[in-house]
């Protein structure tokens, strides 16, 4: 049975990251820009699981990945309520209208 | 291969052969167990919904479908099958096509997938984890996705109204669904339900379902968050067709309309067959007498085949249960269905679930063992895997399914 | 067979990111980002973790991104579903990406891990620790409920069993009790805002308004 | 060992000392869940949810203070005159009362199995962090920010931030790091959004939230790029880890593992310098604080800061230790946290010049503090990068390290009152006047006699954020002066930090100076009538200012000083 080692999982993580951040730079619907972040994370979580699986960091890395999920989806819901609050009262989703802010 | 299918009694049963080989038997085993789940998946839908027919037609009195298709109308399944083949696949202009033409096919995956971690009978199991339970409600939530896209794909407020209903419901639902499904693992100490499943062995008394007040009240709220969970009447509203027309498939025609149907019938068999193992002894049939009577007789691994038997008819029991329901009981309001999961089943499953968690401890300090009923040997706390052989020493101790299985064949050996 | 199963979660879970990242159209998204966590659940199974990759379908799958199609509905209206990027950003952004993932695949592909590992194996020896394994015990793969558990519970039986050491090793116990205090929270926050508007109006926010 | 012999040993090793220590956090979770039981139940009418919480916090605060007093005199001896006889009395029956205990909270070291760190910096920083809670909490009951029926809700996500943010002074862990500033940050989000149906709220709290989440992904991924590169996630193991890693190669930036570790570090900060708002990642900063309220914005602007300059300074000292590549990485380091807040500080002082809003004007002039306040940091690292009878002379790098950690004490302490006045002051004005922009000041000093105090708390408040001489704000700009001084003799570039910090002081003068003079000289407007604020307002504005002057020009001075130090010694001995 062939064994896939480290590398390559880590540089599939690395492009899970890396278009998670092209995603929240690019991206000017908020809740695009959350799918962003849920690439990075998911890019990180991979690290930590494949790092559990080769490197040092043994059983750890997973018990670390457990939570970064639960944390991750509290997040994803604050967010989200905040999304719909900002919609309620300015009828769009878009990033860039969000500039009432800016003097 | 997979590590885990090479663990699988069935391809060291297979290797014994001699003529198919090592890689040959491995290669055997995954092709039946290819097969098993594909029956599993694909077989009920067929016949569920003739037997939906019949029961449907008793119920309400209605004699149409009791007279069709062959002797007891048998062929109307079939006869339905090569309609819906043979139908023209339409997609609507103002529908999102690529998600219009991919949703049902996630939505007959997942139901399908959900299989692989149903042991049918002791080993027999596609994919051996030690988190089977906990797999198969997270493959069976993904079902509510392919719904969601559907109706919002499908460019008709309609299917969008359908797929809202359903989102809101099934994650609604999924609180109480995971609550209860822990319940017996509490009970158990395991997630693996071939564990579960074995733990169950002897009297009806073992089974899950009665070892205490809280598992029982437990099971009746599990059977229930299951039917709203596969979007069956009386939680129908997803497609509720007297008010959304067809719901969420309103705009399916064809090959793909018959997808969802599968996939229901499907996954009504799966959450069945996960409460049988859960809560009803699985593939045990509650009469120690009888269960080695038959293994004696037949021998440890044709009794296996048996097992699946009594496991399909307890499981066909509770799906003819959800048809009964169905003809039975009116379809509920949006706010009812809601109201009915957050206000009731919530609190009742949070309530069961903590007491589940104090029983054994107020067991102990009352009667001074965990269990109420004296039945067998070894009350079930006793049958959990001790911590320190599942943790310390992982190759012996690596699951209970294996060593069972593993035992069968040396008491086979020896005889 | 393991390389090919790789091969292909690994292509999906790129494939479904880039499309992410491609995609103009919000829902179109969400179906991809599906398709790249469900392969990433795929990559945990193939990594023998087991518990994890049934999370991740449960609670990102199934969970946040239905959250999130259930958001992109209630604020979708037709012209907003399809929020297109300017040309300049996506050139930017792409480039920058570019640079990051190269200097990353850089770094992973020069550092010699195998090496690394057996020094820090020794170096963990030295100090005593000599029991820890190298990586996660693949005796026990795919095993990870109890240990896991167990590690929640604040010990380490995976590591500490026949071992006669004074320091404990790393639980996870105070985590786990504080994020349930924090999803309390934080579920009170959410559920806050996005419950309907105040039924009296306050003066003092009218005012500000104005 | 067995299973239960492993199972005593951690109940009766860790587990009971580790509860002790963690007593202000249970005691704040207990208040949340019973907040929210009282809501249910409906005591909320008789009792406002926000007795309940503050009694939740003070209570957590005492047992902070108990704490401390274990840690300055183990076993609580009683000094032999009558007041301090009282209050020691006093202090050993509320250690009965919390069952705290000479063993448990009286030793520093790791608990929760190396998870966390108590020490006198962790108990020093709780302190701070629950005092400031209980004032923010007396300043919402004052303006009445939640009112009746959201009350339990803004209060369970005051104190929810704030469980996060006291774990965060203690992390030693990176799973604890990031988790910590997840529980500071989720809830605070939701803060800055609580005027829900005010569009500016909810276009902050989007801000704040997508910008937010961004970095902590960002943060993550760095994270698990240096755990699986160092195969732990215990800070103290790190730097013994990264020289078993280099393994005896030079440090050059053509190492993969030099390279892996400087991303991690990178991305690793850009989620802390996101939280104290440092230059590229500030700008949430002023448009949440503009759209929050201003109790909530000054809350956000010293809790977190603070909470996460206390772990900022547990992750900086992670990567200092002996060998030559280590001390590479450490100057890398501080040389870079130093360009980082000369960047934040002229930024903020430059953009705070043309602002109109006072809030907004605040938020620059937090940015630019944060600026001051991580020279410290970087100071810290550049001693610890220093090897024995360098540079320095005479001077013991250590000693060094120690006084820069003890300026960052000493400037959080002044901050936490100084820029609380501040926000507090917008919050009096916004509650009178219905504004919040500059031009709302105008005259203020016209009002009645309780509003004039309020003006000269704020001309306090505003001196000492200048860094006027015998005010508190001035020492602790000096002390981090100095150690930013003393430290460019081993890097020279800290000089020419020193200097734009120098001239960033003279700058941000004008911008406190165009506030004071609408509140002081200019003329109320023709139609506006003098403002009368309530005098609790103007006691409360007292009790904050008093602090200000007690930090600088006063014969407590030299006691707080030495406290810092002492404090600041608990990190590296």
């Amino acid at each position: 049975m062939s064994d896939v080692g480290l590398t390559p999982y880590l540089i599939v993580a690395a492009v899970l990251f890396v278009c998670g951040i092209v995603c929240m730079a690019t991206k000017r619907n908020a809740i695009g820009v959350l799918m962003g972040v849920e690439l990075v994370l998911n890019g990180a979580n991979l690290n930590l699981i494949a790092f559990s699986r080769y490197g040092q960091l043994g059983f750890d890395g997973q018990a670390i990945a457990m939570f970064v999920i639960v944390l991750a989806a509290a997040e994803a819901a604050v967010a989200l309520a905040i999304v719909l609050n900002f919609y309620n009262n300015h009828l769009t989703v878009d990033v860039d209208q969000a500039r009432q802010l800016n003097s | 291969m997979s590590p885990h299918l090479a663990e699988l009694s069935l391809a060291e049963r297979l290797s014994e052969v001699g003529w198919l080989g090592q890689s040959g038997a491995l290669l055997a085993a995954a092709l039946i167990h290819a097969l098993l789940v594909g029956l599993f998946f694909g077989l009920p839908a067929f016949v569920f919904i003739w037997a939906e027919r019949k029961i449907s037609g008793r119920i309400q009195d209605r004699l149409g479908p009791t007279r069709t298709g062959g002797r007891f109308g048998w062929l109307q399944s079939l006869a339905d099958g090569v309609k819906l083949v043979s139908k023209e696949d339409l997609v609507p202009a103002a529908a999102d096509s690529m998600l219009f033409r991919v949703a049902p096919y996630i939505v007959v995956v997942a139901s399908f997938a959900a299989f692989i971690v149903i042991p049918f009978s002791d080993g027999w199991i596609a994919q051996a984890l030690d988190v089977g339970l906990f797999l198969g409600l997270a493959i069976l939530s993904l079902e509510v996705l392919g719904i969601i896209l559907a109706g919002y794909s499908s460019g008709s407020k309609w299917s969008l109204f359908g797929g809202m209903r359903e989102a809101a419901q099934m994650v609604s639902y999924e609180v109480p669904l995971g609550l209860t499904a822990v319940i017996p693992v509490v009970a158990a100490g395991s997630l693996n339900l071939n564990e579960i499943a074995n733990m169950q062995r002897g009297w009806a008394g073992h089974w899950l379902v009665f070892h205490d007040p809280f598992t029982f009240i437990a099971f009746f709220v599990f059977f229930t968050v299951t039917l709203a969970s596969n979007k069956r009447a009386p939680f129908d509203l997803a497609e509720a067709e007297s008010e959304l027309v067809g719901g969420f498939h309103t705009e399916y025609s064809g090959m793909r309309w018959s997808f969802f149907f599968l996939a229901e019938y499907a996954s009504m068999f799966f959450v069945s067959m996960l409460a049988v193992l859960l809560f009803l002894g699985g593939w045990w049939t509650g009469l120690p007498g009888l269960d080695e009577a038959v293994i004696a007789a037949v021998g440890g691994y044709p009794a296996r085949v048996l097992g699946m038997v009594v496991l399909l008819a307890k499981s066909s029991i509770l799906v003819c249960v959800q048809i009964w329901i169905r003809w039975t009981l009116p379809r509920l309001r949006i706010d009812q269905v809601m109201t009915t999961c957050l206000k009731y089943l919530v609190p009742i499953s949070c309530f069961l679930f903590l007491g589940a968690t104090i029983w054994p401890l107020v067991l102990l300090a009352v009667l001074g063992r965990p269990s109420v009923l004296p039945l067998g040997d070894e009350p079930i706390g006793a049958r959990v895997v001790p911590a320190q052989a599942g943790l310390s020493a992982p190759a012996a101790g690596r699951n209970m399914a294996t060593r069972v299985s593993r035992s069968t064949q040396e008491a086979e050996g020896s005889r | 067979m393991e390389t090919v199963i790789f091969t292909i979660y690994a292509l999906a879970a790129c494939g479904g990111a880039i499309a992410v990242m491609v995609s103009q159209n919000v829902v179109r998204m969400a179906f991809w980002l599906v398709i790249s966590l469900g392969s990433v659940a795929g990559l945990f199974f193939l990594l023998h973790a087991d518990f994890l990759g049934a999370t991740q379908l449960l609670i990102y799958v199934g969970g946040t991104v239905v959250l999130l199609i259930f958001g992109v509905m209630l604020t979708a209206s037709g012209p907003m579903l399809t929020i297109r990027s300017g040309p300049g950003e996506v050139v930017l952004g792409g480039l920058v990406g570019l640079a990051v993932l190269g200097m990353l695949v850089f770094g992973m592909l020069s550092v010699d891990w195998e090496s690394q590992q057996t020094r820090m194996y020794s170096a963990a020896a030295e100090e005593g620790r000599g029991e820890r394994s190298m990586g996660y015990n693949p005796e026990g793969e795919g095993n990870t409920a109890r240990r896991l558990g167990a590690a929640l519970l604040g010990v380490r039986f995976d590591r500490d069993l026949g071992r006669n050491s004074e320091t404990l090793s790393t639980g996870y116990l105070l985590p786990f009790e504080i994020v349930s205090v924090h999803l309390l929270v934080v579920l009170v926050g959410a559920s806050y805002l996005a419950r309907t508007k105040r039924r009296r109006p306050n003066p003092l926010e009218e005012s500000l308004e104005s | 060992m067995t299973v239960t012999q492993l199972l005593d040993r951690f109940i009766s090793v860790d587990l009971l000392r580790s509860l002790e220590i963690f007593c202000p956090e249970l005691i704040l979770s207990a208040t949340v869940v019973l907040l929210l039981l009282c809501r249910m139940i409906g005591v909320d009418r008789r009792i406002p949810a926000c007795w309940i919480a503050l009694a939740g916090s003070l209570a957590a605060f005492l047992g902070v203070v108990v704490q401390l007093r274990f840690m300055q005199s183990p076993g609580l001896e009683l000094p032999s005159d009558f007041f301090g006889w009282a209050i020691g009395g006093a202090v050993r029956g509320l250690a009965a009362l919390f069952h705290l205990t000479e063993e448990g909270v009286g030793t520093p070291g790791p608990y929760f199995t190396g998870l966390m760190m108590h020490d006198a910096l962790a108990v020093m920083f709780r302190l701070g962090l629950l005092l400031l809670l209980v004032l923010t909490l007396s300043l919402t009951v004052l303006t009445g920010l939640p009112d009746q029926e959201d009350g339990a809700d803004f209060y369970t996500l005051l104190l929810g931030a704030v469980v996060g943010m006291l774990m965060a002074t203690g992390v030693n862990h990176l799973l604890m790091l990031f988790l910590s500033i997840e529980m500071m940050s989720v809830p605070s989000y939701a803060m800055v959004g609580y005027l829900k149906g005010r569009r500016q709220s909810s276009e902050a709290a989007l801000k704040f939230v997508v910008y937010g989440a961004g970095s902590a992904g960002v943060m993550l991924y760095g994270l698990s790029l240096l755990a699986g590169l160092f195969g732990t996630a215990n800070f103290h193991e790190f730097a013994a880890r990264f020289t078993v890693a280099m393994a005896g190669e030079p440090f050059s930036l053509t190492s993969g593992v030099v390279i892996l570790t400087l991303l991690g570090v990178a991305m690793l900060f850009v989620g802390i310098a996101f939280k104290l708002s440092l230059v590229p990642f500030h700008f949430w900063c002023p448009d949440a604080f503009e759209g929050a309220s201003a109790e909530v914005a000054g809350f956000l602007s010293i809790a977190s800061k603070a909470a996460v300059f206390g772990a900022l300074l547990r992750f900086a000292t992670a990567f200092t230790g002996d060998g030559e590549s280590i001390r590479q990485l450490t100057s890398y380091l501080g040389v870079g946290l130093a360009v980082v807040g000369a960047a934040s500080m002229t930024l903020g002082n430059l953009a705070a010049y043309t602002q109109s809003n006072l809030k907004r004007m605040l938020a620059y002039s937090t940015i630019a503090h944060a600026g001051y306040m991580v020279l410290a940091v970087a100071a810290m690292m550049v001693f610890r990068s220093a090897a024995p009878g360098g540079l320095l002379g005479s001077r013991d790098p250590l000693q060094e390290s120690v006084l820069a950690v003890e300026g960052l004490i000493y400037y959080l302490a002044v901050y936490l009152f100084m820029n609380l006045m501040a926000f507090a002051a917008v919050a009096f004005i916004r509650n009178e006047t219905y504004r919040e922009d500059i031009d709302a000041c105008r005259g203020l000093i016209t009002g009645n006699f309780w509003t004039q105090l309020v003006c000269v708390a704020l001309l306090l408040s505003f001196a000492s954020l200048i860094g006027i001489p015998p005010l508190g704000g001035f020492f602790a700009k000096f002390l981090i002066f100095r150690s930013i001084f003393v430290a460019g003799y081993l890097h020279p570039v800290l000089w020419g930090v020193l200097a734009i910090a120098g001239l960033n002081t003279v700058i941000s003068l004008f911008y406190y100076f165009r506030v004071m003079r609408a509140v002081f000289i200019l003329p109320r407007a023709e139609n506006q009538r003098p403002l009368e604020m309530p005098g609790v307002v103007a006691a409360y504005s007292v009790i904050i200012a008093l602090p200000i002057f007690l930090l600088g020009a006063s014969p407590l001075q030299a006691r707080l000083s030495e406290t810092a130090r002492a404090i600041s010694a608990s990190l590296f001995y």
